[in-house]
């Protein structure tokens, strides 16, 4: 017994920093989450003409709080047919999938749980891949017919998709020949490119399979509001759906961290290797002070006096931190030299999963809704075949530049132009089994009529 | 050999699925039947093959109201049941009451009269516009829409005071007169209009899934369209070049000159894009009769109390969402012996089980969506 | 010492919730506990070190299969019983074959003891930090030493979805 | 009106244009079932006699009652049991292919109890008819599903608001009233504050609507 006391000892000693970083993405996760759903009300009521909220502190930013607050006493309720035992156990199974998943994620150089492990990505994806059961078992669990097709379409959604993201990963794992996401980012540093530029047809088909996987607009069908209510998430409410929707929202973190480890340069700056651009490392420090004369100047033009003051503090925060990171920091001696690098590989990294996400939420405001077949259609018929296809170019040009010493580039180019050549003539036969396909639609509807009539 | 497998197969797909129909509830509280609509839908898979529809929800008894109110009574009623074009239906009622009593409004009612009902026209159109592509799953158009509807909005709670349920109009004419700018407004909202309405249509009209969402979807031809009653920009999408403003024309339709917009497949798209059309004609409308609003008296002269001569009248206008006719039976007494009224919405909403057999669930959204239907209206 | 607190740990689930999915009589839930089994199973992958296979244990089995199970049960609704097949002689060939296999296992055990570093007891496993990436050393195994029953599994997998999708494929020129 | 148990039995009946508008011509005649007013300029209602009229007389006959022109639309009325040909013929031949509206209006006090009315436009000729058809209380006109698709609801709502019953309808429930509501609210004996009351207790559990 002592023995065991010993070697778990043992292991926090040996492991407090990972331990550390876990109990803070569990913690910070769900209030990240929070300000994303926030900054997505921002969002769209930016490109709809309104303010969004504004009433829960100023310019509405105590708003999450607020709703987490509402959320958590609302009263907990469980239909009477539905199976108690899944009905509890489904959220909770798409959040853990959600924030384990999490845990191979680097924001940064240094902040990272799963630091030593090799298969890395993979990891991500793989726990990512339990999500789907949460959904499709509290769909099941409700007993609720809306619920049960939601569930449906998302399963077949999911598995659809996440087969496309895999083909899209391997072509980016296939450049950077390993799987460990420290690993690949160093990678994209001495290749002196983003994949993205290496391999466009790939970051493309994640980037849709991606949106896809995380049931965002234009293809949120499992919880269509207009056609199922609210798909599988229909019978819950207060806790366990807040937890559905954390569960979401951490998702997109995860997909959007993946993309950019793999293919957006994970915490390089643009260009890390282009010396006149050294400039832009001073990025983080920039920022900061801009945001803060910008609360500044706005300080003055508030109505009130509390949300002046509170103007000014966060100014004088944004400040202060930014005075850190340009002076403090590159004359500190080695640790503080670490955390400084850690602190600046994540101001980029976040800032990519920033743009990532902004793009969801972009397509989400502007772009109706897929309808199921056409959203099976162009996963099997399109992303898919696209997606391996861009797989055997990728390995092509790899097998050029090795055996023939071909340039890298120039490779990457044909192979590119092979790729997109295949999807047109994707597009082009799609568009006509699909003229078809409605063709045969409309014939089977004839016959059901009949059939009814007679 | 092979083909017994086959049977089997196939046999066996049927006992597994085909036997296996699902009954779903749409409504009557369901976020996108736009009301209190309830149709009872027999899927297959998620393959709609048989519908009903429940209605009722909103049954206020109008036309029972109707006989126990005098004629001017019952005006501000009809405001209630299409009550997103509450300016058309008060159109409708006081023009048909009037040829009850055969009296005409004077012409500069006339032209107010058929301003302010372009204005509703667009106003419904766009509130239409912004729920359907809602429906289709596009959050923003909504919002656009509903910022030119409250334009419009504004321009009636100036003339009238109220926004929504208006009684804008008098039997023979108006009680108020046109406000001092009402014509600059109007100039003005429609200059704007032109822009704004190229902003939904860089939105929606060349978006590929918004045309994969609506082309050939809810298809309805012109001989079906005839033959089950659908007016309005249902019939137009169909192909049908008809508009009661053309046909017969009432208030002031004939001294402008517009075009009607019509479809060719009577898809979803093609009201779509009719409806779209028919906003820009609208506003050109708009545009010719506010250039020269004849002076002179806004009422004709009827009396307080109103007595039409025993007999009976029918009497339709275009209302934004198709034919809206009244027939009104005089026993020559003060309350009105018999009001009718012909909802288009109630008669176009006929032909949707005939629109989504065969097609999926989530198309059946979108061709309640297309329908244009108020239930205030379909329900009376 | 901590290697064995996470194995029993593991093992222990995988071999209730093993039991539990037999004897729960709702599908769905046994469903479930066959998934907790499978995770289960790939925590003792992981605490061996075997990255690789830890992952796609999950992936394949749990992300993929598993995800397909439920998707018929939820389709076919087993729970509505159906008429089945029972025959007194199920009791006897179940007991007589969980027999057979308990054998074997002791068996396999028992000659694993006896032959050191053939069995599945390694004497002296190099440290975790020192194993080459095991996705790389699986690979190599995969495509060298054992490609060709690599290949025909493939191609015996291939002629599992073309028939599946043979015999499921409806007729569509039937009348 | 077509004769003198069909005018509305209201003393202001023989009144000519109350409103005392001067607009108005004064309606004198209101109902050519009272000649002796008939000296104004223009009465709103004559007997129709155009060539629609004369075509459906020919052809049908005694089936056509009457015929008479209200505020210059034309109006026939035709007898229930020949309803079906009158409707076919108005489709086929005369082209009156939609289907506008159909009611029924309530004259209890009259021998035959409802009118019918349905409204007819033609398309290809831009006219609309109304065929009116008189019917007793008890009598079930045939349907107009079979050449109107359009009637279909509209029959449902005559029977769920009159209590007429139709004749081969498809699917005759009711339409805008709960299934199991007793009454009949558009006749004239359906007082405007009477409901279901029992019905009312029992689905809505409130004691009345008032």
């Amino acid at each position: 017994m002592n023995s065991a006391l010993h070697s778990i000892l043992v292991f926090v000693q040996t492991w407090w920093v990972e331990l550390l970083c876990a109990v803070l993405i569990v913690l910070v996760v769900p209030l990240i989450a929070g300000y994303i759903v926030l900054v997505e009300r921002k969002v769209m009521a930016d490109m709809q003409a309104r303010l969004g909220p504004m009433r829960v502190g100023p310019h509405g930013l105590l708003q999450p709080i607020a709703d987490a607050l509402k959320l958590l006493i609302k009263e907990d309720l469980i239909p009477d047919n539905a199976d108690q035992f899944i009905f509890w156990l489904a959220p909770v199974l798409s959040m853990t999938a959600a924030l384990t998943s999490m845990g191979a994620v680097a924001f940064g150089p240094w902040f990272q749980v799963a630091r030593d492990i090799n298969i890395g990505l993979l990891f991500v994806v793989g726990v990512s891949a339990l999500g789907p059961f949460g959904i499709v078992l509290g769909g099941w669990a409700s007993n609720n017919h809306y619920s049960i097709i939601g569930a449906l379409r998302s399963t077949a959604q999911l598995i659809s998709y996440e087969t496309t993201a895999g083909f899209a990963l391997v072509s980016g794992f296939l450049l950077a020949g390993t799987l460990n996401v420290r690993a690949i980012v160093e990678t994209q540093r001495s290749d002196h490119a983003w994949y993205i530029f290496l391999a466009p047809v790939g970051f493309f088909t994640y980037l849709i399979a991606s949106i896809a996987e995380t049931n965002r607009a234009p293809f949120d069908l499992p919880e269509a509001e207009s056609e199922l209510v609210a798909g599988y998430m229909t019978e819950y409410s207060g806790f366990r759906w807040s937890l559905y929707f954390l569960a979401e929202y951490a998702n997109m973190i995860v997909v959007a961290s993946v993309g950019t480890t793999l293919f957006l340069g994970g915490w390089l700056r643009p260009f890390p290797n282009i010396h006149w651009l050294g400039w832009l490392d001073a990025g983080p420090t920039l920022l900061l002070a801009l945001v803060g004369a910008y609360c500044v100047y706005r300080a003055g033009k508030q109505p009130a006096r509390v949300q002046s003051l509170f103007m000014w503090a966060v100014a004088l925060a944004c400040f202060v931190v930014a005075a850190i990171f340009g002076l403090a920091a590159p004359f500190g001696h080695p640790p503080l030299q670490f955390m400084y690098r850690g602190l600046y590989g994540a101001f980029w990294f976040l800032l990519k999963v920033s743009a990532y996400i902004y793009l969801f939420m972009w397509l989400r405001f502007t772009l109706p809704r897929f309808r199921f077949d056409q959203l099976m259609r162009l996963g099997w018929h399109i992303l898919i075949p696209l997606a391996l296809i861009n797989v055997v170019d990728v390995s092509i040009a790899l097998a050029l530049t090795s055996e023939f010493g071909l340039n890298r580039w120039l490779a990457m180019f044909f192979t590119t132009l092979a790729t997109l050549g295949a999807a047109m003539l994707l597009l082009r036969w799609n568009d006509k089994y699909s003229a078809a396909a409605s063709a045969t639609l409309l014939a089977d509807s004839s016959i059901v009529e009949e059939t009814n009539a007679g | 050999m092979a083909d017994t497998i086959h049977e089997n197969a196939a046999q066996k797909s049927d006992t597994l699925f085909g036997a296996d129909e699902l009954v779903i509830n749409m409504g009557p509280q369901h976020p996108s039947t736009h009301g209190v609509l309830r149709v009872k839908l027999k899927l297959d898979g998620e393959r709609v093959v048989g519908s009903e529809c429940v209605i009722g929800y909103l049954h206020r008894g109008v036309e029972k109201i109707a006989e126990n109110r005098t004629y001017q009574q019952f005006a501000p009623y009809v405001d209630r049941m299409d009550y997103v074009s509450a300016v058309s239906n008060g159109l409708g009622y006081c023009e048909t009451v009037e040829k009850l009593l055969v009296v005409e409004a004077p012409p500069r009612a006339r032209v107010i009269r058929t301003i302010l009902t372009e204005l509703q026209r667009i106003a419904s159109h766009l509130l239409w516009l912004g729920t359907h592509a809602l429906d289709i799953g596009a959050l923003t158009p909504l919002f656009y829409c509903m910022r030119e509807r409250e334009e419009i909005l504004k321009i009636f709670e100036k003339y009238c005071g109220a926004r929504l349920t208006t009684h804008a109009f008098r039997i023979g004419g108006l009680q108020y007169e046109a406000y001092d700018t009402l014509e600059k407004d109007v100039e003005r909202f429609c200059e704007d209009f032109e822009r704004r309405i190229q902003q939904y249509s860089d939105l929606l009209t060349g978006n590929s899934i918004w045309i994969g969402r609506t082309r050939n979807v809810g298809i309805l031809n012109s001989a079906d369209c005839i033959a089950l009653g659908a007016s309005g920009p249902v019939l137009r999408a169909s192909g049908v070049k008809w508009d009661v403003r053309k046909a017969m024309p009432y208030a002031a339709y004939d001294q402008y000159e517009f075009e009607i917009p019509v479809g060719t497949r009577g898809d979803t798209y093609d009201r779509y894009m009719v409806r779209l059309e028919e906003m820009r004609q609208s506003r050109l409308i708009c545009l010719q009769a506010i250039e020269n609003i004849p002076a002179g008296p806004i009422m004709a002269r009827v009396g307080k109390v109103l007595k039409p001569p025993v007999g009976e009248v029918y009497h339709a206008i275009e209302a934004p969402k198709g034919i809206l006719g009244y027939y009104i039976v005089s026993d020559g007494s003060v309350q009105p012996y018999r009001v009718r009224i012909r909802p288009p919405s109630f008669i176009n909403l006929q032909a949707l089980d005939k629109m989504i057999r065969g097609h999926l669930v989530t198309d059946v959204v979108a061709i309640i969506g297309t329908l244009d239907i108020v239930l205030g209206e379909v329900d009376r | 010492m901590l290697d064995s607190i996470i194995f029993y740990f593991f093992a222990g689930i995988a071999v209730i919730s093993a039991a539990l999915m037999i004897t729960r009589r709702n599908a769905i839930h046994s469903a479930v506990f066959l998934i907790t089994t499978l995770l289960a199973t790939a925590g003792i992958f992981l605490q061996l070190r075997a990255e690789f296979l830890f992952i796609s244990q999950i992936i394949l089995y749990v992300g993929g299969i598993m995800v397909l199970f439920i998707f018929v049960i939820m389709l076919v609704r087993l729970d509505v019983p159906l008429p089945q097949i029972r025959s007194g002689l199920q009791k006897w060939i179940a007991l007589f074959v969980a027999l057979a296999v308990g054998v074997e296992a002791g068996v396999v055990l028992f000659l694993a003891r006896k032959a050191p570093g053939q069995g599945l007891l390694i004497p002296n496993p190099a440290p975790a930090e020192k194993l080459p990436p095991n996705t790389e050393e699986l690979a190599k195994g995969l495509f060298g030493a054992y490609l060709l029953p690599f290949e025909i599994a493939s191609v015996l997998l291939l002629v599992a979805m073309v028939g599946a999708v043979v015999m499921a494929k409806k007729r569509t020129d039937a009348p | 009106m077509a004769d003198e148990s069909k005018a509305p039995q209201s003393p202001e009946s023989s009144q000519p244009d109350a409103s005392g508008s001067s607009t108005a011509p004064s309606a004198a005649g209101a109902s050519p079932s009272s000649p002796a007013k008939a000296s104004a300029p223009a009465p709103l209602q004559i007997p129709l006699d155009n060539e629609l009229s004369r075509r459906y007389r020919e052809r049908f006959g005694a089936a056509i009652l009457d015929g008479l022109e209200d505020r210059k639309q034309p109006i026939l009325i035709v007898d229930a049991a020949q309803l079906l040909e009158i409707a076919r013929y108005s489709r086929d031949e005369e082209k009156f292919d939609l289907l506008e509206d159909y009611t029924a209006v309530d004259w209890p006090r009259r021998e035959k109890r409802f009118d019918l009315v349905a409204q007819l436009y033609s398309f290809s000729h831009n006219t609309r008819l109304r065929l009116k058809i008189p019917l007793g209380a008890e009598e079930q006109p045939s349907t107009l599903v079979p050449i109107w698709p359009a009637a279909n609801w509209l029959e449902r709502e005559i029977f769920d608001l009159f209590g007429i019953a139709f004749l081969g309808h498809p699917n005759l429930k009711r339409i805008l009233l709960p299934d199991e509501w007793q009454g009949h609210p558009l006749r004239k004996d359906y007082d405007i504050l009477q409901q279901d009351t029992a019905w009312v207790r029992e689905n809505l559990g409130i004691e009345s609507g008032q």
